[in-house]
């Protein structure tokens, strides 16, 4: 049985046909078997459930904790080696670190900008076009969830050979849905990569940056506060897309087929987030929310979960007020419905009227949902009966956490046995294979492809090393920005690979003539339950905090996506890492390459 | 002088079209797709973008909005209307301009500094140029391909009503290179180049954009 | 309730490089017996009741299609009888 | 030579941004008896002799459907008799 048929079953009592499994139910019959392992819980983590909620969990209790505490959700492998970020010394610059929807920096002159890097990997394999434009849909919804303008978009690409049959069916479908969901928001994009290995051939790595810009004061924070104020959930309605995606797609390997489970395709449609982005501009200038939330992973249940484990009350909902596309979900479907370019706002109750006129004016449906209570419960109602009463945190923050084994990976000595080429022959043929390699071909075919232009204040985009935008156009503030990975130096050594990693992303700022100041990142390896691939991992991380400690720079926030391999055999590791700079003038900005005959060439370091 | 400058939902250059006006010396004033006010502007710009995500037709439904009926009206009676990109798209779904905009012959999306032929200069957008001057504009698109019946492209050039031309190359397939054109009086312009993204060396590949602007602020004195 | 379709085609002077990306890749896949592709769109409205055929015929032609380049063919549900 | 149609639409539990941009603008033009819009797409095929239905069923969905968000059509026309 897959998660997503699964599911369909659920909502109904187990055992039972057609009655509607609520907290009563639940409580009155405790012992009923349910199909937690279909939907990837392990034994240990159902009777834990069991534990908190003092009796087994509703089948839609179920699904919410199912989504959440999945791989994706929860970063249960990855949350004891994150930490050594957060143990990085204290940056003046950074305003809101780890753990937000993104980190935040100050940049000067009152403004402060906001960065991160996520990945799509697994459902650009599944479908190039959607998985790609909804990787950027999502992570400029985290941008706009802090209180910023989006600004700007990067892309970091990886496919299989650029010669295999799949990379022509995945490649152009992928730059074709980073350029259509970008360009139509408007936002240019700046930067990015593009390579080629034949580790990516099942499983390519899709990863989207987005930056925004906000003034200091404009803030928001992912929390829901005040008793009576209200939920109002806005944007797209909720279909059955992505049921259930963010635990069945990333948190599983794919076989040599693809992935087994196919959770339905979520469909992007980049024009109703080009209207939540103004409506929400509008709706934050004029101060009508106490607390923000985007819907990506897990949907309405990671939106309410998080708001209320974020704030110091409850919040009670009533599912039946959410607009549907389908009106044959069932509550469960609803709670874990991916359905893209949604927003949940926390509104104070005499400004609900206004915030339903900036959503109409905007052609954006907005509905109140429910309200923050006190206690410490969230509780959803669907029907007139409770299907849900759990302690938010318990769903949101105190999720699963491994300490996996680790084990140097047994071919690593082999690896970097040093095998310099032994003739001049053998030398020749290495000079050619990196010469005509693909990831050095020109990559206009695919920088063509995105809108550099828009808003005016691209100041240097493809090829540059570096993408710089002007933030201020009377003082000409402004930022640089660079994204990199090398997986063939991690796989030889994580721990000094994503040293090089961070060097490159660093150093491309740096002479982009910016002040580098903060870090992001994107870590995307195999399956953590590999002790090698896990050993890789907790090196890389380590090589990562330590290299920003050397260079006095925080990470402000990032992604982990493992389970990135085709059956047992995972990518190279791949950490891919932004570096984000200030330019307190962009006209003195210093592009790449020659300018004029007769200048000097200096050559710097050793 | 007061240039309008409209936005449509999915409108996205007109933060853009906004700052080139004002480079020009005009003053910019932001028009809402929506209401059926003109406020008294002396001219319309149309903003490139993806109006209404470009569903259905790009520049289909943004052509039947409210504010489009007085664009229409205003134009028939003299008002200069620029369309760029998105803006072209609507001006010829509302049956301002001739012709119509469909899917690039490459089937992408394309984002180059282009070549470009001004072979009127006598419309009120570009009497700033000389004929026959070359200048360097952005195009961004994936809907730009000029086309019209055969015996209708015959008329337009047998009236010069290209005001544009590609050269270097023609970036969408475009019939007959034509990158813009200008209804019979002159005072309605569409291109799918962007010169509103060429109004500063810091972020454009030229200021030859600029020469959009300042020919209507000059159109427009002459007037008064 | 009732369905209506309406396909929206190319006029045939106006060139179409969708098809011809269509054809061509049906000729790299060897089916050779396809002489030429043209893509339109399909669209498929549901009205309340009856369909009014000339209200149709507007929307079909004034919005749905582009009358510059485009034909419209409107298919209406065969009438119910009883 | 005959000539084959094939109509892709999206799979019904997909979104269709482009069917209710199209159901929004109608609305606003006063056409309130549209209760929903879905877009597809339109292939008019033209192929040698009488169509080979396998086949065609094959390119149409292989080639010119995605199979993971559509679904198709085909319309094959009324074999001639004589
Ligand atoms: N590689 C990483 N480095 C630093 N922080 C990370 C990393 N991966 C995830 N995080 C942080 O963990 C938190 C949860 O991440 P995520 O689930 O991606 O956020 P969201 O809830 O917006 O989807 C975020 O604050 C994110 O910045």
């Amino acid at each position: 049985m897959s998660a997503t048929e699964g599911l369909s079953e659920l909502d109904t009592a187990p055992g039972r046909t057609n009655r509607l499994d609520t907290v009563a139910l639940a409580t009155e019959q405790p012992d009923d078997a349910q199909p937690y392992a279909e939907l990837g819980l392990k034994d240990d983590e159902y009777a834990r459930i069991r534990e908190i909620l003092g009796r087994r969990p509703t089948t839609a209790e179920l699904a919410m904790y199912s989504v959440m505490w999945s791989e994706h959700c929860s970063y249960k492998s990855s949350k004891v080696h994150l930490r050594r970020f957060g143990d990085l010394p204290k940056s003046d610059a950074l305003l809101v670190g780890m753990g937000e929807n993104a980190g935040v920096v100050d940049v000067g002159e009152g403004y402060a900008v906001t960065f991160k890097v996520e990945s799509h990997n697994h459902p650009s394999y599944v479908e190039p076009y959607q998985g790609a434009a909804t990787g950027v849909g999502g992570i400029v919804r985290d941008i706009l969830t802090m209180g910023a303008r989006p600004i700007a978009v990067m892309d970091s690409l990886r496919f299989g050979r650029a010669d295999a049959p799949d990379t022509a069916r995945v490649l152009p479908g992928v730059v074709a849905g980073v350029g259509g969901y970008g360009n139509c928001l408007g936002l240019p994009n700046i930067g990015g990569e593009l390579l080629f290995d034949d580790c990516y051939a099942g499983n390519p790595l899709v990863n989207a940056l987005c930056v925004g810009v906000l003034r200091h004061e404009e803030l928001q924070l992912a929390k829901a506060e005040g008793v009576g104020n209200k939920v109002v959930l806005f944007g797209a309605r909720t279909g059955g897309d992505g049921i259930g995606g963010v635990s069945v797609l990333a948190s599983e390997t794919f076989d040599a087929e693809g992935p087994a489970k196919r959770p339905a395709v979520q469909v992007g449609d980049p024009f109703t987030e080009k209207l939540l982005i103004e409506a929400c501009l509008e709706i934050f200038a004029a101060g009508l929310v106490t607390g923000i939330q985007d819907l990506g992973g897990a949907g309405i249940s990671c939106a309410t979960s998080e708001l209320a484990a974020a704030g110091s009350g409850g919040m009670a909902i009533d599912l039946d007020a959410v607009p549907l596309r389908d009106s044959t979900l069932t509550p469960a479907e609803i709670l874990m419905s991916e359905s893209q370019e949604r927003m949940c706002a926390i509104v104070e109750p005499d400004k609900v009227e206004a915030f339903l006129a900036v959503c109409a004016k905007w052609d954006v449906l907005a509905t109140v949902i429910g309200e923050v209570t006190d206690g410490d419960r969230l509780t959803i109602d669907w029907h007139g009966e409770r299907i849900i009463d759990v302690p938010p945190r318990t769903v949101a923050l105190e999720g699963p956490r491994y300490e996996r084994p680790m084990s140097r990976p047994a071919d690593l000595d082999a690896l970097q046995a040093d095998t310099p080429p032994s003739s001049s022959a053998d030398l020749r043929a290495d000079w050619l294979a990196v010469v005509s390699s693909p990831d050095g071909a020109d990559k206009s075919w695919v920088t063509e492809q995105y809108d550099r232009y828009v808003r005016g204040n691209t100041v240097l985009a493809q090829p540059e090393d570096a993408g710089v935008l002007r933030i201020d156009e009377s003082s000409n503030l402004g930022i640089a920005l660079s994204l990199d990975g090398n997986a063939r130096y991690a796989r030889l050594d994580p721990y000094t690979g994503a040293q090089l990693n961070l060097a490159e992303a660093y150093r491309n700022v740096a002479v982009s003539g910016a002040k580098p100041l903060a870090v992001t990142n994107c870590l995307n390896f195999g399956s953590p339950e590999n002790p090698e691939v896990m050993w890789q991992f907790a090196e890389a991380v380590r090589g990562l905090a330590d290299g920003c400690r050397e260079l006095g720079l925080p990470v402000t926030g990032g992604n982990v996506s493992l389970y990135n391999q085709t059956g047992d055999v995972a990518i190279n590791p791949t950490p891919v890492i932004g570096v984000l700079g200030v330019h307190a003038d962009v006209t003195r900005r210093v592009p790449t390459g020659w300018r004029a005959d007769g200048e000097s060439v200096l050559l710097l370091g050793e | 002088m007061r240039i309008g400058v409209i936005t449509f939902p999915g409108s996205l250059d007109d933060v853009d079209a906004a700052r080139a006006v004002r480079l020009a010396g005009g003053e910019p004033v932001a028009l809402w797709h929506a209401d059926h006010d003109l406020k008294d502007v002396d001219a319309v710009v149309l903003p490139g973008g993806f109006s209404y995500g470009d569903y259905l037709r790009a520049g289909a439904i943004a052509a039947r909005s409210p504010l489009m009926a007085d664009v229409v009206a205003a134009a028939r009676g003299g008002l200069p209307v620029l369309g760029i990109c998105n803006g072209f798209q609507v001006l010829c779904e509302a049956g301002l301009l001739p012709g119509a905009l469909t899917r690039n012959g490459h089937l992408h999306f394309r984002n180059r500094d282009q070549g470009l032929l001004v072979e009127r200069a006598d419309t009120a957008w570009t009497s700033s140029f000389e004929q026959g001057q070359r200048i360097v504009v952005p195009v961004k698109n994936g809907e730009g391909r000029y086309v019209a019946a055969p015996a209708e492209l015959d008329r337009l050039e047998g009236e010069g009503r290209v005001v544009v031309r590609y050269v270097d190359g023609n970036p969408n397939g475009s019939s007959r290179d034509i990158a813009g054109v200008t209804s019979a009086d002159g005072r309605v312009v569409g291109l799918m180049p962007h010169p509103e993204h060429a109004v500063e060396e810091l972020t454009g590949p030229s200021v030859d954009g600029l020469g959009f602007f300042t020919s209507v602020l000059s159109a427009l004195v002459v007037a008064a | 309730m009732s369905q209506v379709v309406v396909d929206v085609v190319l006029k045939p002077e106006i060139s179409d490089p969708q098809g011809q990306a269509v054809l061509g890749a049906l000729g790299r896949l060897g089916h050779t017996g396809v002489r030429s592709v043209r893509q339109g769109k399909h669209f498929v409205l549901e009205v309340d009741g009856e369909p009014d055929e000339a209200e149709l015929r507007q929307i079909a032609e004034t919005l749905l299609a582009n009358p510059v380049i485009e034909d419209v063919e409107l298919h209406l549900p065969a009438r119910t009888t009883d």
